[in-house]
């Protein structure tokens, strides 16, 4: 096991239990700081597959987009935070209903375990067709994903584009007080 | 490098940990969090395959739009959370539930 | 063509009378409507008569391959009752104009009776099972208006509807018969199936077997067929079990009984039988000639208790036909109808003296304002010398009916009860004790008629102010007087085979042998000490009854031997009970079931809602169900939280899943 | 245009012209439908008189007369399948009657609806539509059109009932309509899979065409339907299934015992004209839908069932008898009564003999005019006092005699007097169950003589009613108000009730007025089914 | 960068070449740019601006998919993206028409037009779904398909959450959200699993073969999540949960919009899923469409139909009713091969017109008389004649009775599966056919509610009556006739139909 991989498991074990933790704890405000946490640990397992502008573009859009919005959120919101932190006997008992739902994410888990392991997939079937082949270490993702962008996956840069437009009005939408109202 | 096989199982335990917080988070935004999770998951096995996709790089394209995406879905969502805040006073999804048979 | 304009005057009388009754009431077109009938039936019976049958028939529809005719059968049979009846209704026309003058419903009497004539007389001359049937019912039907012609009476209205629905029992009988007849032979023709050269004749019965022109039956159908046909009979001539409407039907107005229910519509079951003759095989002969004994002896007994006027007439009436029945069962057709016609003689004029009695006691009733049933012989007496010619003309037809020499009478009972001896004879078994019980009915027969002569006319005079009935009801009166008497059937007063009627149908010659002589000798004798027998009773004092009305015997026949109560507790009350049951049945379990399959898919529907509800978010909180804190979130358990909706989708994907892949 | 074509669409059109006529001329309406039935029974006389008796049509589509056949729907629907409908209105001798029957009937119908005063135009519009509709049923040779028309025949007769109705409309409204819908769904199944089985046999194309689906040689070798592939469906004969279910579908409107629950709710709560239209007609489409249909198109199903549908006939009229004795409701009493005369027509029909059969058609064709009539004077009363139990009249003859001369033509002739069209009608249905013993094996005598119970039956609680409402002392449970209210018969009332009445005597005396019409067709029938 | 494109002119042109393939779906983007800055500027001025201009976006639209004719593609556009053919057409024509009919029925909603912040953002977002919706007719890559269910959900949001002028519709919006979020999380999880299985994400052989080269529990477990998405668009069985509440709660207008046109686009989403499998391989062995959607189809017909009966809610009702229809038209996909095609098609033209009828008509009673309950209903038949005798129509139609369109549907239906009987003679098409039966008459249970109430039962008089928009009840007349013109003459659909 060479140093990238062992920082592989670490990043990925970090990734697993912070999101346990962000799943499980009852507190509020830890819960959202470990999803911070899992965030950038999941940035970092993109880096180690090569993928250092996905890896980029995950810190920006949710680090300083979306987690900053959820804060927001839980400020406007505020009652509810302090609600949900002095609840203990709801949370007991959320526990126990809490298990049905544990047994299908475990169920879901399983599955999808046994109907992904001892798969051959070093080199999954299809790709075997490209001829470029692998990606290297070494390689420019960043100019390659900018010429598949403008080649292949043009028509749905631009659609994304105007669903963005639309999803920044529609929210704005929402969000805005009416011009009428009182 | 780790195995693929080792991405497919992290990204499926984020993805049953993203449902067990979709299914049991008694905050709307905790559910989105638990959304987002199950995305990411996703993202994870995009970003995996990719590697062998040079070509055409369509997991690395398809995991940048998976997260654009989901950061506009997070946005409008949070929209509509607000306004039910407005309502209710409350972003527990189970207590939303004027609309029942 | 004359016999079928004889059939329809009266129908087209009736309409008129129907149509044009505002002014002159009816009895105009009514009776001259008759006269028309009678003339012509008297042509077709003098054309006819010992002639060549005459058979003219037309088709009348057809269904498949058969074709179904109307037509008419006159020969003997037809053209005797044709003129019979004709005649008979003649006198009681003449007879109603004046005995139904007061009632507001005239013209819808006369139009009754005019159907019921066209009926009837259509009915004897049909040539087809079918058309027999169809007149058949409509007999019914015209009687059952007139029995109900009071339709105010609660009683009348009862009566009726007993009459009609017993008769219909009797019709099933024919009509199953019928339909025996047409799947054996195709076709319903008498002419066809039973002149002498007929299908029915010329059909072998081998080995159990009744092969028939056209298809086989068992053996077995052949006795069924002749059952049911008799089965038929029964109700109409009100045979036992089928008696009971007879009685009853004396609701409906005297003239009426006398015509229908005494001369003419209840000899129609012996006409009947009369007619399918051939179809019989020996044991339902020996069927018929039980019964229509036992009822005539029943009849009779039952005849010497009652106190209605019109009531012993009607038991009697039951008694004789039995006489008729029998006499066929015997194989003596011929002696039945003999019987037949001078029955309907001297019975019509039985109840048109009686009529004329009730008559003029209700009127005489009516204007003191008393309520005594004018009907009933224990208030009457001594009519003799208010009413002679009343008196004289219903002694003679009494003495008809107890059959004394000299009249018609004596000569059809003793042509029927020599008969009756002759197959006796020839029987070994039980049934040889037939001809005795006969030979006692007529008897009883002459007690009860002399009881009834002595208790109305005999005695202390009652009531002052009575008189004679008016001349139109006299003189039918008179005129059937004369018809009760030998001549009009035989020019020897002693030899019943000397009468033409006889002479016209000898299907089958007796062999009378020695019963010839004795028994009318000892027919009159036993006549004529019955009647003393009955002077001692009741002619020479009042008081002197052998019947004490409280004997077992005594009950047991005035209430007609509880026949009505045994119906009404084994036929009638069970039928309306079931009804009933069927009905509370129909409405909880058949519509109960088909609502509850109907509401199958509500309850479906509850099903999944209930799934929905409770199996999803119990299988949700399943567990915590379980444990006993969960009481404070049933009501969070409801639907509307869209986390358990989730989980519950992904729990159904998932078992889906399992269940295809893993299972 | 054909005649037929007229006859089915001349009540739209007054339907539709009752539609577009402006409110204030809402007491116009019922002279636009009355003339437009009038239209109709002059238009059916003239198909009654034009009629080639000796053409037998049924499976022939030669012989069919006044046939109309246009190219309707020519659907690709994929795969090897051409969907083939056609606009094929014909009629032979087992439909013939059913027109001038339905003509008339509708013509009383609308003579009795004087009595509605409210929401007058959906209620002839309706009626129209309802009219259009069942002349549809009669007339449609193409499986397509006929369920078209029987399924147009639900919703007018559902908001009849439901909208002016009784008390307990809805109710009754709901079960008539599920009822039949269930029928009826099934009964397109059977039909989409009866069409992939057929083949037009000069197209090639599948087809509805009744008359193709008639002959076995038309159906496609090994498909589901066809005679001998012998192919089961949830484990029994393709083509008993097929048979049953039709069967029953029909068997609902007829209605055997059990399924007859719908009819004496829906004819109590309805209203008098549409208890005309129930018990005249609605009923008669059962039972020409079973003759048409299911015994044509499965003659062998029909006769390996026969004797399970002697027996319903057999226990329908009984059954239906019984529960009629017990009724306290007049118009309840017909409608069990109904249920009684129709088991005449299942036992006639499964007897598969020409006596039989003729007597089914004649039994269809006499109860229509004499529930019509019976239906007609029971509203005639309740009009006028808004009740009907038995119970609250007595010596009613007194007040109405004319009403009481009615009322005991139609219970004579409806408990089989001779001289009345029913008679003529029981006798050969019963007649053709007894000979089939004998000629085809079918049924077995018992159920004829059995059925000849009903008979009995019938005469007992019509004479009953006729004494305990008629006859004896004048005695009404309304007192003198009811009295002065009950009054007799008016013109208009008789004007509807001669011609019911004139008819069942008519057939009664001359039932060869119907029997020439229908008896070649009759024949072709019993050939078909029994060959 | 020259070695992996050797010709980047070619490129070029095989990108823009595309472009005019596009025209309908460039000029709702254009109409949307326009929208938005009318919106901006002008909607203070003239308040049905932006209505105006994206009902003419959608018009031109429509044009021009009909202008364009024959004139289709051979290949795929835009290196693999999307295919346009006549099924996408068709399906894009229903869609505009749909949009168009929403068009009408936010004219009429008084809630709509009194909102305060005005209505120009939704004709706008209505844009950009029906815009998605088109693109979900046309995706032949799961990037492309991604992107455009999500288009449509995230649209549909905020449509639904629009006006939030009660709890109810902001209820109804964040279970949409969340139960949407979820779904479309899963739905890409399961496109990932394929993208990892096969390396590709074109929906073609190459990816059929990859699905093949795995252990066929993979495959399935890839299809199942990807299946789960697209139900969710369907609301099928189990997938179904959310509509109830969120037809329920959401502005009329919206919910008619939501029960037919992303629903029918999810069909289109369905048929290409599933063309991908059986035209690329026949038998392929990985996982078995046809018995998965013949039991959700008799799942869904079943509970939807079932759980309809106990609704009073007119909108309640009618949701969990398109929930039936959704498991009838699933039927016609199981019988392809059969004619199911046109079968699904012609149901799906019917059921859009039907259903938006339907809502038009509730939508018209509930401004017009404030009811929105089947019992509210009462005696309203008689204030309403006109309106309530085209909603029996309509309802008859949904029920599938003759004379109308709904019957053909149905009869089309049940014919494909008789066909898939008749070839196969499995169980479950015969299952599906009784099922199918049975449900109609359930179906009958409830939608008799509205005519039974409203012409059966007199309900009290003092009802209010405000507004009259009589257009509404004329387009839904209109829509009437065509629905009775095509159950008499199908002929007038099924001739422009393809397959």
């Amino acid at each position: 096991m060479n140093p990238g991989e062992l920082i592989c498991y670490i990043l990925a074990g970090v990734v697993v239990i912070s999101a346990l933790v962000v799943v499980l704890t009852a507190n509020l405000v830890r819960s959202v700081f470990l999803f911070f946490v899992t965030l950038f640990a999941l940035a970092g397992l993109y880096v180690f597959s090569l993928a250092d502008f996905v890896a980029v573009t995950q810190v920006i859009v949710y680090v300083g987009g979306v987690l900053v919005l959820m804060l927001f959120a839980f400020m406007l919101s505020n009652k509810e935070l302090l609600n949900s932190l002095r609840q203990p006997a709801a949370a007991k008992l959320s526990m126990l209903t809490n298990i049905p739902a544990g047994i299908v994410a475990a169920g879901v888990f399983t599955v999808l375990a046994i109907s992904t392991k001892g798969l051959q997939l070093a080199a999954p079937s299809g790709m075997s067709l490209f001829p470029a082949g692998m990606l290297n270490a070494g390689d420019n993702t960043i100019h390659l994903l900018g010429v598949r962008l403008m080649t292949n996956y043009l028509l749905p840069f631009e659609l994304a584009s105007v669903f963005l437009l639309m999803a920044l009005i529609g929210a704005a939408h929402l969000a805005r007080k009416g011009k009428e109202s009182t | 490098m780790i195995p693929l096989e080792h991405y497919l199982l992290i990204s499926a335990a984020l993805f049953c940990i993203g449902l067990y917080a979709v299914f049991t988070r008694r905050n709307a935004i905790q559910v989105l969090i638990g959304i987002e999770f199950m995305i990411n998951a996703a993202v994870i096995n995009f970003v995996a395959f990719s590697k062998y996709d040079k070509a055409k790089l369509g997991g690395q394209v398809f995991a940048l739009f998976a997260i654009v995406l989901a950061a506009a879905g997070v946005a409008v969502a949070l929209a509509i959370i607000l306004n039910v805040y407005k309502y209710y006073k409350t972003i527990d999804p189970g207590k939303i539930d004027e609309l029942r048979d | 063509m004359l016999a079928c304009g004889a059939a329809v005057i009266p129908l087209l009388g009736a309409i008129a009378t129907y149509t044009f009754s505002k002014r002159n009431r009816g009895s105009g077109i009514a009776i001259a409507g008759s006269v028309l009938t009678f003339v012509l039936s008297a042509l077709v019976f003098y054309t006819t008569w010992d002639h060549t049958a005459i058979h003219r028939q037309i088709s009348w529809f057809t269904i498949g391959d058969l074709t179904f005719t109307a037509g008419v059968l006159l020969n003997n049979l037809s053209v005797l009752m044709l003129f019979l009846i004709s005649g008979i209704s003649l006198l009681v026309h003449i007879y109603s104009a004046a005995y139904m003058k007061l009632d507001p419903r005239l013209p819808v009497y006369w139009t009754c009776l005019g159907l019921f004539c066209f009926s009837m007389m259509a009915l004897v001359v049909a040539d087809s099972l079918l058309l027999i049937y169809l007149f058949w019912e409509l007999v019914g039907f015209s009687s059952y208006l007139l029995i109900g012609f009071w339709n105010t009476r609660q009683a009348a209205v009862l009566a009726n509807k007993k009459a009609f629905i017993i008769n219909r029992i009797g019709d099933i009988g024919f009509l199953a018969g019928i339909m025996v007849l047409f799947s054996q032979y195709h076709t319903l023709d008498l002419v066809t199936l039973f002149s002498d050269h007929g299908l029915v004749a010329s059909s072998p019965r081998i080995g159990g077997v009744w092969v028939g022109a056209t298809g086989q039956l068992s053996q077995a159908w052949l006795t069924i067929a002749g059952a049911v046909f008799f089965f038929g009979a029964m109700a109409k001539s009100a045979q036992f079990p089928l008696h009971t409407w007879l009685p009853d039907a004396m609701e409906g107005p005297t003239p009426v009984s006398s015509l229908i229910h005494a001369a003419t519509m209840v000899a129609a079951g012996v006409f009947l039988l009369v007619r399918v003759f051939p179809l019989f095989d020996q044991t339902v002969l020996l069927l018929i000639a039980s019964i229509g004994t036992f009822t005539a002896f029943m009849a009779a007994t039952i005849a010497l208790a009652q106190h209605d006027i019109k009531k012993i007439l009607a038991w009697s009436t039951i008694s004789q036909l039995g006489y008729m029945i029998a006499a066929i069962g015997m194989g003596s057709p011929e002696s039945a109808m003999f019987h037949l016609a001078t029955h309907a003689f001297f019975k019509c004029l039985l109840f048109l003296s009686a009529g004329a009695v009730i008559h003029e006691l209700q009127h005489h009733y009516a204007k003191s304002g008393d309520t005594t049933d004018p009907q009933d012989i224990r208030n009457m007496g001594g009519l003799r010398k208010k009413m002679p010619v009343t008196f004289i003309v219903m002694t003679i037809a009494a003495l008809a009916l107890a059959g004394f020499p000299g009249t018609s009478g004596f000569l059809s009972k003793d042509a029927v009860l020599v008969s009756a001896f002759g197959w006796g004879a020839a029987e070994q078994n039980v049934f040889s004790v037939i001809p005795y019980l006969l030979f006692v009915t007529s008897l009883l027969t002459a007690f009860y008629v002399a009881r009834l002569i002595f208790k109305v006319f005999f005695g202390p005079a009652g009531q002052e102010e009575l008189h004679e009935a008016p001349a139109p009801m006299r003189w039918p009166m008179i005129v059937l007087a004369l018809c009760c008497l030998f001549p009009l059937f035989s020019v020897n007063p002693v030899s019943f085979e000397s009468a033409w009627i006889m002479a016209g149908f000898y299907l089958n010659a007796v062999e009378a042998g020695a019963y010839h002589t004795y028994v009318p000798v000892l027919v009159s004798l036993g006549g004529t000490a019955a009647v003393f027998f009955a002077w001692f009773c009741y002619g020479r004092n009042r008081s002197g009854n052998i019947f004490t009305d409280k004997g077992m015997l005594y009950r047991f026949a005035l209430n007609g031997w509880y026949f009505d109560k045994l119906y009404l507790a084994v036929f009638v009350k069970p039928v309306v009970l079931l009804s009933r049951i069927l009905f509370g049945f129909d409405k909880k379990v058949v519509d109960g079931l088909v609502n509850a399959v109907g509401s199958l898919g509500l309850s479906l529907s509850a099903v999944s809602r209930w799934t929905d509800r409770y199996l999803v978010d119990a299988a949700v909180n399943g567990l915590g169900s379980i444990s006993k804190t969960i009481g404070n979130f049933t009501r969070n358990f409801q639907n509307g939280r869209v986390q358990y909706y989730l989980l519950a989708t992904v729990a159904g994907v998932l078992l889906f899943f399992m269940f295809t892949y893993f299972l | 245009m054909n005649l037929l074509s007229v006859l089915v669409f001349s009540p739209l059109v007054a339907g539709l012209i009752v539609l577009v006529l402006p409110a204030s001329l809402q007491s116009r309406y019922k002279y636009v439908a009355l003339a437009a039935t009038i239209l109709q029974v002059l238009l059916s006389v003239l198909v009654w008189v034009r009629f080639n008796p000796s053409l037998g049509g049924v499976n022939n589509e030669h012989t069919l007369q006044f046939a109309e056949k246009l190219s309707w729907i020519q659907l690709n629907v994929g795969g090897d399948s051409r969907l083939q409908i056609d606009y094929f209105l014909a009629i032979d001798g087992l439909s013939m009657p059913f027109l001038l029957l339905t003509s008339l009937v509708m013509f009383v119908a609308v003579l009795s609806s004087w009595e509605i005063t409210t929401n007058l135009k959906g209620y002839f519009a309706l009626f129209m539509l309802l009219d259009t509709a069942v002349m549809g049923v009669f007339t449609a040779m193409d499986f397509f059109l006929f369920y078209l028309f029987y399924e147009l025949m639900l919703l007018p007769i559902y908001f009849l009932i439901g909208m002016w109705g009784g008390v307990k409309r809805e109710y009754a409204a709901i079960k008539f309509f599920l009822y039949t819908l269930f029928g009826s769904v099934f009964m397109l199944l059977i039909m989409v899979g009866l069409y992939f089985s057929v083949q037009d046999p000069l197209t090639g194309d599948h087809t509805f065409n009744m008359v193709h689906m008639m002959n076995p040689a038309n159906y496609v070798d090994g498909s589901l339907f066809a005679k001998f592939s012998g192919q089961l469906l949830l484990g029994i004969p393709a083509r008993s299934l097929a048979f049953i279910v039709l069967f029953v579908a029909f068997a609902i409107k007829v209605p055997i015992v059990p399924l007859h629950t719908w009819l004496p709710d829906a004819h109590v709560e309805a209203p008098t004209p549409v208890s005309i239209v129930l018990a005249g007609i609605l009923l008669k489409v059962g039972g020409y839908g079973v003759i048409r249909i299911c015994y044509s198109i499965f003659p062998e199903a029909a006769l390996g069932y026969a004797w399970w549908i002697g027996l319903i006939g057999v226990v329908s009229i009984i059954y239906g008898a019984l529960n009629a004795l017990a009724q306290r409701d007049l118009k309840r009493l017909v409608a069990y009564s109904s249920v009684s005369h129709m088991g005449f027509v299942l036992l006639g029909i499964a007897s598969v003999t020409a006596e039989g059969i003729s007597g089914a058609m004649m039994q269809m064709i006499s109860h229509g005019f004499l529930s019509v009539m019976l239906f007609f004077l029971v509203g005639v009363i309740y009009t006028r006092v808004h009740d009907r139990e038995i119970a609250n009249f007595r010596g009613l003859s007194q007040l109405m005699p004319q009403y009481t001369f009615f009322i005991m033509v139609a219970f004579f002739a409806s408990l089989g007097l001779p001289g009345f069209s029913a008679f003529i009608a029981e006798a050969f249905s019963l007649t053709g169950a007894f000979k089939s013993a004998g000629v085809n094996g079918l049924i077995p005598r018992w159920m004829a003589l059995g059925g000849s119970v009903g008979i009995l039956l019938s005469a007992a609680y019509l004479l009953w009613t006729l004494q305990r409402m008629f006859f004896g002392q004048l005695r009404l449970s309304g007192g003198e108000p009811w009295r002065l209210l009950l009054t007799d018969v008016t013109i208009r009332e008789k004007i509807a009730l001669v011609p019911l009445a004139a008819m069942a005597l008519l057939l009664g005396i001359l039932p060869g007025v119907v029997f020439t019409q229908i008896n070649t067709s009759v024949l072709d029938l019993v050939k078909l089914v029994n060959p | 960068m020259d070695q992996q494109f050797p010709d980047i002119t070619g490129t070029f042109s095989a990108v823009t070449g595309g472009i005019r393939y596009l025209m309908p779906e460039i000029a709702l983007v254009a109409a949307f740019l326009l929208g938005v800055i009318i919106d901006l500027f002008f909607s203070r001025r003239f308040r049905h601006a932006v209505l105006i201009c994206a009902a003419a976006g959608l018009g031109a639209a429509a044009w021009l998919t009909l202008a364009a004719g024959d004139d289709l593609p051979a290949d795929p556009l835009f290196y693999g993206m999307i295919f346009s053919s006549v099924f996408s057409n068709v399906f894009k024509l229903v869609f505009y028409g749909v949009a168009l009919l929403f068009l009408v029925l936010c004219f009429f909603n008084r809630q709509l037009q009194q909102h305060a912040k005005g209505t120009g953002d939704l004709y706008n977002i209505l844009l950009v779904v029906v815009l998605g919706m088109s693109f979900m007719s046309m995706s032949i890559n799961l990037l492309m398909v991604y992107l455009s269910v999500e288009m449509v959900s995230v649209g549909s949001y905020l449509m639904v959450g629009y006006i939030s002028g009660n709890s109810r519709q902001a209820e109804a919006s964040i279970k949409y959200a969340l139960f949407g979020g979820a779904c479309s999380a899963i739905m890409l999880y399961g496109i990932s699993l394929i993208y990892a299985f096969t390396g590709t994400l074109d929906l073609g052989e190459i990816m059929v073969r990859g699905l093949e080269n795995v252990p066929s529990l993979s495959s399935a477990t890839a299809i199942t999540l990807v299946l789960a998405g697209i139900g969710f668009k369907l609301s099928f069985v189990p997938v179904h949960f959310w509509s109830p509440d969120v037809y329920e709660g959401a502005p009329t207008p919206v919910t008619a919009f939501l029960s037919t046109g992303p629903k029918i686009a999810g069909f289109a989403l369905l048929l290409i899923f599933l063309m991908t499998f059986f035209v690329a391989a026949e038998g392929h062995r990985f996982f078995d469409f046809k018995n998965t959607i013949s039991v959700i189809a008799i799942m869904t017909m079943v509970v939807g139909n079932f759980s309809a009966v106990w609704q009073d809610n007119i909108k309640r009702m009618l949701a969990y009713s398109s929930i039936g229809h959704t498991g009838f038209i699933l039927m016609g996909f199981v019988s392809l091969d059969h004619g199911g095609f046109r079968a699904m098609f012609f149901y799906v033209i019917v059921y859009a017109l039907m259903n938006m009828a339907a809502f038009m008509l509730a939508d018209y009673v509930e401004q017009r008389a404030n009811a929105v309950t089947a019992t509210g209903y009462a005696g309203l038949g008689k204030r309403f004649p006109l309106a309530f005798t085209i909603f029996v129509v309509v309802l008859i139609s949904l029920t599938g009775i003759p004379p109308t369109g709904g019957f053909i549907g149905k009869l089309l239906i049940f014919s494909s599966v008789w066909g898939q009987y008749r070839a196969t003679h499995a169980l479950l098409p015969l299952a599906m056919l009784i099922t199918g039966a049975v449900t109609t008459v359930i179906s009958l249970f409830y939608y008799l509610k509205i005519p039974l109430n409203a012409w059966l039962r007199s309900g009290d008089t003092a009802v209010t009556i405000t507004t009259k928009n009589g257009l509404l009840v004329y387009t839904a007349f209109a829509i009437m006739l065509i629905l009775l013109a095509v159950g008499i003459f199908p002929q007038l659909i099924t001739a422009y139909l393809p397959g």
